[in-house]
């Protein structure tokens, strides 16, 4: 069944700087924003962009992200033909591989991507926060008639040596790529989304694999050969919100993001919705003389303290007397009486008990991990553990 | 670990409530309750949750906004090949000429009665969709399995009956819990037996008394031959013991949108393991801004809360901007709360827009319902 | 890649047609056709295989075959968030009693039209159920975004008119292939183009159309109004030009039957990349044992056969015990065709048990209809 | 969520000893029967004895298996707390772990049953054939109080000799295992299929694990121990079709008893209904001149040549003069005019040109690989590949 375009969506990595959160689950899965997981921003943006036909590439702890993602019916992704699959490493005739790199992932799966015979592949990053219409990159693409386009935002100029830059032409073409350059000459910094002509990508894998060239990254192998090869390389410009939360302070901002109404990331557009694997839940609860203000509530929350500038997700109970302030409070977790939180960062199912304190003096972020159980009077100081 | 209770919720009984403007273009099974669910919701998941798989709901008539609602069944975990989720209505039935001049459930039941008699169960369990609680049918299945009844009816114990369940049916038993008389709630004695109007019997004696029923005209609906059937002695009762609502009429209504204020209810009713589960809408989560001020309140996702909100429930999609004063009130899905509004006992169906500085009392026992779609 | 079209097939149309005994309990839309499918799988599959992905069904009355028939479109890929597949009745409609003096398409799509406007697709396309054929409406789509027509009508120009489509519209084309007038076909004439009473045009024109001709009452019907409309010299058409079978009688259904039977026929409509789907049902494969015979026949999944069959079409889960000999006939889902049983020229519906060595023989242009469900 | 018992279906070997037909895609989703393929007999004895949650462990070639599975609607396992997961290999936060044997692909998923907390596992091969009600299975084993028990079949005394055989006392219970014994002391053969206390085989997961004793295989490793440790193994007596179709020969064996009607395994029972991926196909069509006799044959065929006792799958052409006996046609294969073929299994997708020749004379089974296209008047002669 030929498709025009299909998204690959590189899902991989353990998240290894999101510390605590990535222990049972991968980055992606980690739970975001109140009731979403990092993945749902990719996968809806894929889905209201008219793309049918996604693979997800995982290898590190699969089982959350793979019952989340399921079928792919809440991102109307469940289709007769294409819809959303997992890709996990496998064994062949003769031997098994694990993911070597972001490149080589892809290469692993060409069986898949040649099932569907695409003109085109969208690569995409599991871990970042944004609403970007592909369907419009594509027509940039064909329009240049391109090769390669990669997305690009523009950075602040102080930053800019903090990313992937690309150096690029009026007409919008790519001569230079550099990575994290100390003098950066343009603030231009790569998203992390790629569209290929899928036979001159299948092309650089299959000679790679010939010549044992080891192309196994996309930034520091192949777009590098494919720059000097001169093959067509454009640079797509994206204005909007677009967060990379790939550290615990990232993933802290990004939430606080959210509460500002409607100036960040609108999460209430119905044209462009963010859709995820919702949990069954009664509404939220604001108990007498509770307090709720500048926050973002989940269902199922059965609030009796006061919240100030906080994400609370689903499922989270606040008891009596309790203050939470500057804080991302993630699924299912269970706060008693008289607790003070401060700036910090709960981890799925903790159990935070009566009196507990969570703050420090110095502005850095509280973690708790996933299942923790805090005790009562117990404060945490030092932040990052 | 296989099935052996089948689900008939019967939404085509005779007095068919009715909760005024509400009811104008829904049955009262699709009524918006709770927040996010709709009624019909409670006894669906108390039948899920019960592990009855195999669920027929007997509809009457506007029913679009219950199948708009239930779709396929998969949010109750009944979309399936083996029995799974089917609604049946007079209008929507391929006989549907055959008795058309026979009113009464019986002649629903009877246009549809290869549904049942294909299913393998070997119980059924009939219940209404207006007698909102969270019950455990599994355990009266096992007390009518053990009893040998011909019928087991559920009921459960009033203490102020004076108050409350007025007119409801009402259970006259023996020491054995065999059901000599059903009578009806007069509201002059208090600790009452009301039945619950849910009852269990084999799935084949079922058949049986609908063939019987129709073919002798004796009566038109199921209810009237329990209640005839009662004197045989056959019938028993089983007692729950849980929080319960009958609800049918604004009053009944509004009653129950306080008592889920209270957090004992809501924690037995909403926030029990047994999960009500309802249709998912993959709303947002819902913003608090600075000036938002909630308190004792439901609130569903998706709303944006910049106002003050006082004793009430407002459903998702709400949106409730500066100045608004709502004390004890219910708000429906996708109402425009406007700047500087003032609402005390009022019941606000779907998609009102309340434009700004308006005010809108009610009285605490006679709230005014504004009925969908309307522009004030 | 994102949609600019929606689909509406119109089951609310003018001398509703009629396959006799078939359609006793079943619109036309859902009559078993081909083997496995209902007729409207044609019209739907042609929509979903055009790249339409929302498409409504106005249905009429005896739509409980059709709702079973479809369930939630997953079958079609029309189980979506976004769009995929809806089905509307004039009973089964939040406003039911308002327009129930008026009879007519227009009513019902009025009563339902809130669907309609929050669509997004800039096209729609309307189709009927019985013009069975396997057709790309894309290439129609991009004609008439092309031709800047107001209307674009679907047409196919017919050798045969003269035995072929009896009393089926005619379209009178100019030379740029706009629509001067609309007649009907009298068979007095060969070479006639025959309309396929499917259209396209702007979905915002259709909403307009549909508003001022309920509020004006002009016409009752939407084709009524088109057929009007071409005088204004805004209508033009699009040209197909494979097989077509208009089914609306016992005889055009006999017809089709055969014509399956030619195998550049059958490649044609269902051997097609552009898949013609229908509901899944999981029959094991078909069994054919020693003694059958069988020859130019359509046979599907589930059946056993032990007798003889020749130029037929075996529905799904159908029984041909020893000895019989069926020829030239239609035999629908869960049949029992017993012991040394002669049939010829018969269609026989659904469920239909023939004891031994019974004996039935229609005419050629006559064939027998046995209704469903009975024993002979 | 809590479970009375979960399935974990093994799914991983390649079935090497199924050559070509294995190319591609693992085992248990080798085409079978005309429209199924092997796994659909458990998954579909899983879905009608009751069982909602069903773990498929897989490691080579998993695209299609799947995509076959999906969420399991086909099966009636797509369930809110539950359903059909498939578990491959993943990484860690140390490291990545190919599963080593049939116990270790089960401990490798620990917190996957565990999230079920079962009183109950049942484990089962994906690749028998066979209809069977585990939940019968269980009532025995807690009828038994046993801890483990084995399904087992009494196999005729003189094939004894190749199965694992379970020697038991008269209450059933097993007090020795013997590998394909070359005297057999019983004839009831081991099926595969074990119900254990989900507590005690956790117990000596960890076991294994920390004493590093490498309890990687059931027949080899952890049953022998149970027996030793005598745990409390019965065995439970089943009657009626089972077969390994492990090899060619098996595979064409099996198949060929569908052809009798109602005799071998009844694939048209609705009581107990064998539920597979259903592809979207027009009827079978029976041209003019067409021959079918004593076969099985699925939706999409068109059969214009003469069909004998064979079995023919989804959306196969037969041409005009060609003559098809005693042999098993995969999907979507593509059989030209004048062809003869016999005692033959053609495996999905090949083409076999006008005037090709397939038999021999030694009456082996003729096999042509998935996608291969057989030349005109080309004979394949030496049976076996």
């Amino acid at each position: 069944m030929k498709k025009e375009m299909l998204a690959m969506i590189l899902a991989g990595g353990q998240g290894s700087r999101l510390g605590v959160f990535t222990k049972r689950i991968a980055k992606p899965a980690v739970s975001f924003g109140g009731k979403y997981r990092i993945i749902d921003f990719v996968l809806s943006n894929c889905s209201n962009s008219g793309i049918d036909t996604v693979g997800v590439l995982t290898q590190y702890r699969p089982l959350i992200l793979n019952s989340h993602i399921g079928m792919g019916s809440h991102w109307d992704l469940d289709r007769i033909n294409g819809g959303v699959y997992v890709l996990q490493p496998y064994m062949n005739e003769k031997e098994g591989n694990w993911y070597e790199g972001t490149a080589h992932a892809i290469h692993q799966n060409m069986n898949f991507i040649d099932s569907y015979d695409p003109e085109y592949v969208l690569i995409l990053s599991g871990d970042h926060i944004y609403k970007m219409d592909y369907s419009k990159m594509l027509d940039y693409h064909k329009e240049k008639n391109a090769k390669a386009t990669i997305a690009v935002i523009e950075v602040p100029w102080d930053e800019a040596s903090r990313f992937g830059i690309m150096n690029t032409n009026k007409d919008g073409s790519i001569y230079e790529f550099e990575e994290k350059p100390s003098n950066p000459k343009s603030n231009l910094a790569s998203m992390g989304v790629y569209i290929f002509e899928w036979k001159m990508i299948r092309d650089y894998f299959i000679k790679s694999e010939k010549e044992n060239l080891n192309y196994d990254d996309f930034g520091k192998d192949l777009i590098p050969t494919m720059l000097q090869d001169d093959v067509g390389m454009y640079a797509y410009p994206y204005k909007g919100y677009w967060r990379d939360v790939g550290t615990i302070q990232s993933l802290w901002d990004a939430n606080m993001d959210l509460i500002k109404y409607r100036e960040t990331l609108d999460l209430q557009d119905p044209k462009w919705k963010i859709y995820t694997n919702t949990m069954a839940m009664p509404p939220q609860y604001v108990g007498k003389g509770a307090v709720v203000n500048n926050s973002l509530v989940a269902d199922g929350c059965m609030l009796l303290g006061k919240i100030e500038s906080s994400v609370l997700s689903h499922g989270v109970f606040v008891g009596e007397n309790s203050e939470i302030k500057d804080s991302v409070i993630m699924p299912n977790v269970k706060i008693g009486k008289n607790v003070v939180i401060e700036k910090a960062m709960i981890g799925e199912g903790a159990t935070i008990e009566d009196y507990a304190i969570i703050k420090n003096n110095n502005n850095e972020i509280n973690v708790v991990s996933e299942y923790e159980v805090v005790k009562s009077q117990v404060a945490l100081e030092g932040g990052l553990k | 670990m296989r099935n052996e209770c089948m689900g008939l919720i019967n939404l085509n009984k005779k007095g068919d409530p009715n909760i005024d403007k509400l009811n104008y273009s829904r049955p009262i099974a699709s009524t918006p309750i709770g927040g996010r669910y709709r009624m019909i919701d409670f006894t669906l998941s108390n039948m899920v949750n019960s592990g009855i798989t195999n669920v027929g709901i007997f509809a009457k008539e506007k029913y679009r906004s219950l199948t708009d609602h239930i779709e396929s069944g998969k949010d109750w975990d009944l979309s399936r090949k083996k029995g799974g989720l089917s609604i049946f209505s007079p209008e929507n039935t391929e006989s549907q000429n055959m008795y058309q001049y026979r009113k009464g459930d019986i002649y629903n039941i009877l246009s549809n009665i290869d549904y049942i008699k294909k299913s393998e169960e070997e119980y059924i369990l009939v219940a209404p969709s207006y007698m909102i609680c969270n019950i455990d049918y599994s355990e009266a299945l096992k007390y009518h399995k053990k009893s040998n009844n011909y019928i087991t009816m559920i009921y459960k114990n009033i203490e102020n009956s004076k108050t409350d369940f007025k007119g409801n049916l009402t259970l006259n038993l023996n020491s054995d819990n065999k059901v000599i008389n059903v009578g009806s709630n007069i509201s002059a004695f208090e600790g009452l037996d009301i039945y619950m109007e849910t009852y269990i019997m084999k799935r084949t004696d079922f058949i049986d008394v609908v063939y019987k029923l129709s073919n002798n005209g004796d009566y038109l609906y199921l209810e009237d031959f329990i209640i005839e059937e009662v004197k045989n002695n056959k019938i028993g009762a089983y007692e729950y013991d849980g929080y319960l609502k009958c609800v049918k009429s604004v009053q009944t209504y509004f009653e129950i949108s306080k008592d889920l204020l209270n957090i004992e209810i809501a924690k037995e009713l909403l926030y029990s393991d047994r999960k009500i589960r309802t249709k998912e809408k993959n709303e947002s989560p819902t913003i608090y801004t600075e000036t938002a001020d909630v308190d004792n309140s439901f609130i569903a996702s998706g709303c944006v809360i910049e106002g003050t909100v006082k004793n009430s429930i407002i459903f998702r999609k709400v949106h409730i901007e500066k100045g608004v004063n709502i004390d004890n009130s219910v708000i429906m899905q996708n109402c425009i709360i406007g700047e500087g509004a003032q609402l005390q006992n009022v019941i606000f169906d779907k998609n009102i827009n309340l434009t700004k500085r308006k005010e809108l009392k009610g009285d605490e026992n006679y709230p005014i319902v504004i009925e969908k779609n309307i522009s004030i």
